[in-house]
């Protein structure tokens, strides 16, 4: 069966909108664009114009990718580079589809088969699939790579493959436990699935980095983590580890058989370890080869250079699918009030929160859950006020009503970085006009998840941010943060720690949906429902604003990949010759 | 450097030696002091300071604004919050400007960043210089087994690589109350080198008559130590100390530079100029005032203690 | 002939931040070639400013009027570079404290070879370490080939002292100035250093300014005497004169201070107020 | 010789062994689980047991640490079964969150701090030595002063002040240096020279100004000693005076000073290669400060104590040659 979701509100395209205030800052191009109607709005003048066949792109980036092993690394930087060396039986469309949201066939012929009962997904892989070194890939090699997330110490990325696939209780990986069972290989092209429940979002799942093939018996303990075995376009040439990375052509893979990925560069160019405001000043200086360059966000202090008009035709501006907000921990007192946390949710000045982050470019002010480009968003806002800046009468007579005229004092976890200590000290400040008095538990970055996903040592309150791990839906927005029956001792996302069985059982109705868009108006709905009790303030979702180099093109955005940022399987160079 | 330990290395050598007359009269001190011209300035900086410290509370009212106080309206949202108006921000609102991203009173940030160094580099001061007074005399007046362990000890510290494990101590530590903590790991790597001066004279000064003769006279040995001995090392921990204090300063600075100092939103000087550097291009008032601060307050320490120690070495050589 | 040094109306002005000061005021006094002369007075009396100005080492904070004049040739009016030739090789000088006056970087013969080849145009390392050799023997150190290559550190201080006296006799000057030669050292070794310095003076005709705040110790050696107060030369005689018949009051009282001094080999009774006294005048 | 230099090698091996075990006994107290931070964004409790297990991080403290210790001389392996990671010797310790061995990590990024640290260093001497020699034999005069005050300035400017102030006044205002990223020599000897220069002249900065300080009271106070006063008695040309005689005792405690702030000088290139993200060992330093990876840590530790150990070691053997008073053994 083959999933369609319904077109997001906003697409993920150059939105120029944001910059309306800002007077030298309105593209040129955005006559073009805008609102999102038009399915070739994501150029804009500085970036038109198809990628060339050759060409190294760079990437300036500040930190090394996690792990080139896609069974351990997981998030939105390297999910977008292993797109570029490792294929997956579906992979999300790319950023230049017309919905890029979509998860599409990329091994496999289509995006799987299910069962009645909802239990057994079937693939049949492509023909001329080929790893690096020439070999085929066939079934055995796809369930072999499958399998290796259960590796107790190299499956530590994705972790659905685990939550949904059925597999014996002392499985333990294809290297300690032999082969797995539950997935059958009937021939070379077909590998079915057996799970422990109905996933209809299974296909999605199949997306996921560690659905990567690897040749039988590979990659145990250090093997991939200086050298891949590729099954993508690329292959790694050279790889120096927190400095350079290095991707050439891989010879074996044949365009034919991918529709995702137009590979036209001939290499990839990765300089890692570079200081953000190095990058920044390199981006905007546009020399030699960084013409040829893309980097991650900009940091807000570049932001307020960009007035020249020879940037504002590179600079990129996309809506995030990321989601900052500040849990509120039900289980403490007094925040076990709802109208305390609805007080607290008018309180918060949000765009005091958007201002420590880098103001309206770099973020927009959040009311809901699920962002506007993930499906099942609905708009609405439970706690409104004039320019988001809190409605201090509302709370305070809420915080009354609760016997707390008078205030309180709460403890906020944070990480002492500045973005993330400025949007605590806006938080600090605006609670403090109703009386509730913050005081910071500043944590290590390494320790913060670790101290707020364990809620014997949660405080009161946190405020962290939450991605979607695939965009076609938001089954994967509301049921980690809000599902009552998932709170773990351990890693547990549910950090208002709200059990509500009205939610509860409403998340199993909205996961048991089939039809997509039926389901996304369930998610939608789910989302303000939940907010009415309050155990979150939704606070922004950060943008992406980008700087390609001039001679850069093809630059579309991958909600799915790589959360909101620059799809690397669309970029190439205008003129290969160049830089 | 200000956060090398080998600023108060290479200042020992001169330390002003103990083989002369007595002590120059405190008065005698002061009053060559306040005919410097280097030194009247520097103390009159370092007043100036102590005084926005203690009084931070009182002046931030004039100033109208607070150090944790948002001031939405004197950023602009859409430049990613960068201060409206010239020179960062300033204006008769904002004397010194406003912080980017947050729009709160670089004045009265300063003014209470003044109180975390002061606050800091004294204790530290403090607890260093009786760290250092207590296990120099230990060592050198009793020698032997207490010297031996006390120099080996010493050496260890000294040998240690002090900034960095600073780093990685405090970054291990629980960041609930940096300020104690930090107080307490300079003075652990601060103290050898105090110690080491005071340790050599305070041998010296055992073998010199007058300690011979109380100890003859069946003085006890803390009385000697107390009575003695230590009057004659005060100008040397006067001089010493003085000339620790800038680099305890810097040293506060840089681990708050670092990310590892004291916690936000108290503000402190090192801090305010870690968030200052992405911002150096757009918004040079925002590091240009903290820094200033900072290099003229360590400026006027070195200053009061080379001449310090210049009055206290002619005092001596007269 | 003319004598071989004349010091003629020497006055040593010092700018202090309390204004100039005279250390010392319209000195003259003359020398013969070969002969000796003692200057005595307490500290600060302006005796080491003397032989200070006689070599030409005044400190630059120091101006000096009136002449010092060397074989009939005004020193004070020489330009520094003629001063510094004549300086080592015509008139020579030692020093009170031995010790910090070597080196402690170089041998003792590398220090004595300096001190010839500075006036000796063209003399090789060999020939030089040879008179260095020869001029340690000469003062009497034993085993002189094997101690040129020692350290100052590595010799007592009488010893130390000796190699001052053999640096300052290596280019055989016509003057030789020794500032509280024995000042720094023990009692036994005071004497020896007197004898010594008396000897290499009858060898070598070198004339002497012996300074010493000590009036036994120029009574030993010198023919005649100055007395230094403050800067002022308050008598000058012979020396059999000055001992049997002091004129000027405070001559009387460092005569008393002395204890008397019964025969010219000197018995050096009252060592300890000798030393005490050096003690406070000397350097720490 | 001998003996000085067998008991100066094992007081150096006693030191780093107590650095060692200081420093891995408060890591080992203090530092956030290493099985947690491997475990990743969804970890059950039965994962960080079993990962805790196969690394041996349940072992007791004293046996971890004879681990590290034996895998300095031996290597060591982490792990055991399939997933066995190799750590050869001499193995620094292993970084989880990089999956590289600290050594590698360190041979990777060396390159960049020494061409900072030699090139600083020059800088210094050249700055502080050369100006302190200056001053002082121009004492009073408006050269000596000038440099004296600057030198004042120097010790008392924060280097990651005066890094800004450069950068900003170098790069934005003026645009004489381009913004500072570690070109290798080989690729561009002329951008490598410019892209270096700021970091040279921010780090030599401070250090010249103590130098510059500290040669010129030296000099000063050589100048004064009474073998100098004998060397001009000898009618020694001013030349000869000033260099045999006052040069070389003045700029012995320089010298001696130099090798222990030279083997000190990672915790400087911590700020200078953070302020310029120059990605060398000190930067490495820092970032696995923020992220909390304890091996790299314990190894810059090590290292750097190291170091500064040797240095001293060094110092002392220098200092037994140039001056003939210290004589082999008479320092511990």
């Amino acid at each position: 069966m083959t999933r369609r979701v319904t077109r997001r509100a906003t697409r993920p395209a150059l939105r120029a909108g944001a910059f309306a205030t800002a007077t030298v800052l309105v593209l040129g191009a955005c006559s073009g664009g805008g609102g999102g109607s038009s399915s070739t709005a994501s150029s804009t003048s500085g970036l038109e114009g198809e990628p060339a066949e050759g060409g190294v792109v760079q990437v300036l980036q500040n930190a090394d990718f996690s792990y080139l092993d896609p069974a351990k690394g997981w998030d939105g930087g390297v999910n977008n580079f292993y797109r570029l060396v490792y294929r997956t039986l579906t992979t999300p469309a790319s950023g230049s589809a017309e919905d890029p949201n979509e998860i599409v066939p990329d091994l496999a012929t289509d995006t799987g088969t299910v069962s009645d009962d909802g239990l057994t997904w079937t693939f049949t892989l492509k023909d001329g699939l080929k790893f690096d070194n020439g070999d085929p890939i066939t079934s055995a090699e796809v369930e072999f790579g499958v399998s290796r997330a259960w590796d107790p110490e190299i499956g530590i990325g994705s972790p659905y493959a685990k939550q949904v696939i059925d597999a014996p209780d002392d499985y333990q990986g294809p290297y300690l436990s032999g082969d797995l069972p539950t997935i059958e290989t009937p021939d070379d092209k077909t590998i079915v699935f057996h799970l422990k429940a109905p996933f209809p979002d299974f296909p999605a799942v199949a997306s996921q980095p560690n659905f990567a093939p690897f040749p039988v018996d590979s990659g145990a303990g250090d093997e991939f983590l200086n050298d891949i075995v590729a099954s993508g376009p690329y292959t790694l040439d050279e790889y120096t580890p927190g400095s350079v990375i290095n991707l050439v052509r891989n010879e074996n893979w044949d365009p034919a058989t991918d529709e995702v990925r137009t590979a036209k560069p001939d290499g990839w160019h990765f300089q890692l370890g570079l200081d953000p405001a190095t990058i920044d000043e390199r981006l905007l200086a546009g020399q030699g080869s960084d013409v040829n360059a893309i980097a991650g966000n900009l940091q807000p202090a570049t932001l307020a250079r960009l007035q020249d008009p020879r940037y504002s035709d590179r600079l990129v501006d996309w809506p995030g699918v990321c989601t900052t907000y500040m849990g509120l921990n039900t289980t403490k007192k007094p925040l076990d009030d709802v109208k305390v946390r609805q007080a607290i949710s008018y309180a918060v000045d949000k765009a005091a929160v958007q201002n420590g982050t880098g103001g309206t470019m770099l973020a927009d002010v959040a009311s809901t859950t699920i962002p506007a480009s993930v499906a099942g968003h609905k708009d609405f806002d439970l706690y409104p006020s004039e320019g988001n800046t809190g409605d201090v009468e509302k709370a305070k007579a809420l915080l009354a009503e609760a016997g707390y005229a008078d205030g309180f004092e709460m403890t906020l976890d944070m990480r002492t970085q500045p973005k993330l200590q400025a949007q605590a000290e806006a938080v600090q400040q605006s609670l403090a006009r109703v009386g509730i008095e913050v005081t910071f538990n500043p944590i290590d970055t390494s320790k913060f998840y670790e101290t707020i996903g364990t809620p014997k040592l949660q405080n009161d309150a946190a405020i962290t941010g939450w991605c979607p791990d695939w965009a076609s839906s938001a089954s994967t927005v509301i049921p980690p943060l809000f599902d009552g029956r998932r709170i773990t001792d351990k890693g547990n996302s549910n950090l208002g720690q709200i059990d509500d069985p009205a939610i509860n059982s409403a998340i199993d109705d909205a996961l048991a949906i089939t039809d997509p868009a039926a389901a996304n108006e369930a998610w939608g709905n789910l989302d303000e429902q939940v907010l009415e009790q309050a155990p979150i303030v939704p606070l922004l979702v950060e943008k992406v604003v980008l700087l390609p180099g001039e001679n850069v093109t093809g630059v579309y955005s991958s909600p799915g990949v790589a959360t909101g940022g620059l799809d690397y399987t669309g970029v190439g160079l205008k003129d290969p010759s160049k830089g | 450097m200000t956060i090398s330990m080998t600023t108060l290395e290479a200042e020992t050598g001169g330390a002003p030696s103990v083989d002369a007359a007595p002590p120059a009269p405190r008065q005698g001190v002061w009053h060559h002091l306040l005919r410097n011209r280097g030194a009247v300035l520097a103390l009159s900086y370092i007043a100036l300071v102590a005084l926005l410290a203690v009084a931070a509370p009182l002046v931030v009212k004039l100033s109208g604004w607070g150090p944790y106080e948002f001031d939405q309206a004197a950023i602009d949202p859409n430049l990613g919050g960068l201060p409206i108006g010239p020179l960062g921000g300033i204006s008769a609102e904002h004397w010194f400007g406003v912080e980017p991203g947050t729009g709160r009173d670089l004045f009265a940030r300063i003014v209470y960043g003044a109180r975390t160094s002061m606050l800091i580099a004294l204790a530290a001061t403090t607890l260093t210089t009786l760290l250092g007074v207590l296990f120099g005399l230990l060592a050198g007046y009793h020698g032997g087994k207490v010297d031996q362990v006390v120099s080996r000890v010493m050496d260890f510290l000294m040998a240690f690589p002090a900034l960095i494990f600073m780093i990685a101590i405090l970054s291990a530590l629980p960041a609930s109350n940096r300020a104690p903590l930090l107080v307490l790991v300079i003075s652990v790597f601060g103290w050898p080198y105090l110690a080491r001066v005071v340790r050599g004279q305070t041998m010296t000064l055992t073998q010199r008559e007058f300690v011979e003769a109380a100890r003859a006279s069946g003085a006890s040995g803390w009385r000697i130590v107390v009575l003695e001995i230590l009057p004659n090392l005060r100008s040397t921990i006067i001089v010493m100390t003085t000339l620790a204090v800038p680099g305890y300063i810097g040293t506060e600075a840089g681990l708050s530079f670092l990310g590892v100092g004291v916690v936000p939103p108290t503000p402190s000087w090192g801090q305010m100029i870690a968030q200052s550097m992405s911002w150096y291009a757009v918004d040079p008032m925002y590091f240009l005032l903290p820094g200033t601060f900072l290099f003229l307050l360590v400026l006027s320490f070195t200053v009061l203690g080379d001449r310090l120690k210049d009055v206290v070495d002619a005092g001596e050589r007269r | 002939m003319s004598a071989l040094l004349e010091v003629d109306d020497l006055t040593i002005t010092f700018r202090t931040a309390q204004g100039p000061v005279d250390v010392v005021d319209q000195l003259s006094f003359t020398l013969e070639q070969g002969a000796s002369l003692g200057i005595v007075g307490e500290s600060g009396s302006g005796k080491s400013m003397t032989s200070l100005a006689v070599m030409g080492l005044l400190p630059p904070t120091a101006s000096l009027r009136g002449r010092v004049s060397l074989d009939g040739t005004d020193l004070t009016n020489l330009p520094e570079s003629k001063v510094r030739r004549m300086r080592g090789d015509r008139m020579a000088m030692i020093f009170q404290d031995p010790l910090s006056s070597l080196n402690p970087y170089y041998t003792v013969g590398m220090q004595i070879e300096e001190a010839y080849r500075a006036h000796r145009a063209g003399v090789t390392r060999r020939q030089a370490r040879k008179v260095a050799i020869e001029a340690m023997e000469r003062v009497h150190i034993a085993d002189a080939s094997r101690r040129v290559d020692h350290y100052p550190h590595q010799f007592s201080g009488g010893m130390r002292q000796r190699v001052m006296i053999a640096m300052a006799l290596s280019t055989e000057p016509d003057l030789l100035v020794a500032d509280e030669p024995t000042t720094a050292l023990d009692v036994t070794v005071q004497a020896q250093i007197l004898d010594l310095l008396q000897e290499v003076r009858r060898e070598t005709g070198t004339a002497l300014i012996l300074i010493s705040h000590d009036l036994a110790v120029v009574s030993e050696i010198a023919e005649d005497v100055v007395v230094m107060r403050q800067g002022v030369a308050v008598e000058q005689a012979p020396a059999e004169r000055l001992f049997s018949d002091p004129q000027h009051p405070y001559t009387r009282a460092l005569l008393d201070a002395v204890p008397r001094i019964d025969d010219e080999i000197g018995e050096l009774r009252g060592i300890d107020s000798v030393e005490s006294a050096a003690r406070v005048g000397g350097k720490p | 010789m001998v003996r000085f230099l067998v008991t100066r090698l094992a007081g150096m091996v006693g030191v780093l062994f107590l650095v060692v075990l200081f420093t891995y006994a408060i890591f080992f107290a203090l530092s956030p689980d290493p099985a947690v931070q491997i475990c990743g964004k969804n970890c059950t409790p039965e994962l960080i047991d079993q990962i805790r297990t196969n690394l041996g991080l349940d072992r007791p403290f004293y046996e971890q640490f004879l681990g590290f210790l034996s895998g300095l001389f031996v290597g060591t392996t982490y792990g055991t079964g399939p997933n066995a990671i190799d750590c050869a010797a001499p193995c620094l310790g292993y970084s989880f969150q990089t999956g590289q061995p600290v050594l590698e990590m360190f041979e990777q990024r060396f390159g960049v701090s020494a061409t900072l640290a030699v090139g600083a260093a020059v800088l210094w001497l050249l700055m502080g030595v050369a100006g302190g020699m200056l001053a002082a034999i121009k004492k009073g005069t408006w050269f000596d002063r000038a440099a004296t005050g600057a030198a004042l300035g120097g010790v008392s400017i924060p280097n990651y002040v005066l890094a800004l102030v450069l950068q900003y006044v170098l790069v934005v205002q003026l645009g004489w240096l381009p913004f500072p990223q570690a070109v290798p020599f080989a690729a561009d000897p002329g951008q490598w020279f410019l892209n270096f220069v700021m970091p040279w002249l921010v780090l030599a900065f401070t250090y010249a100004s103590m130098y510059q300080r500290l040669t010129r009271a030296n000099v000063l106070d050589t100048l004064d000693e009474n073998f100098v006063r004998t060397a001009r008695a000898k009618g020694l040309a001013p030349r000869l005076v000033w260099r045999r005689h006052a040069l070389r005792p003045a700029l012995t405690p320089v010298v001696t000073l130099f090798g222990m702030d030279f083997a000190g000088l990672l915790g400087g290139a911590i700020i200078i290669e953070t302020v310029f993200g120059l990605n060398g060992v000190g930067k490495m330093a820092s970032d696995s400060i923020t992220k909390n990876d304890q091996p790299v840590i314990m190894g810059v530790t090590l290292v750097a104590a190291f170091l500064v150990i040797v240095g001293n070691v060094i110092v002392d053997i220098v200092y037994t040659t140039i001056d003939p008073r210290v004589r082999i053994g008479a320092r511990a």
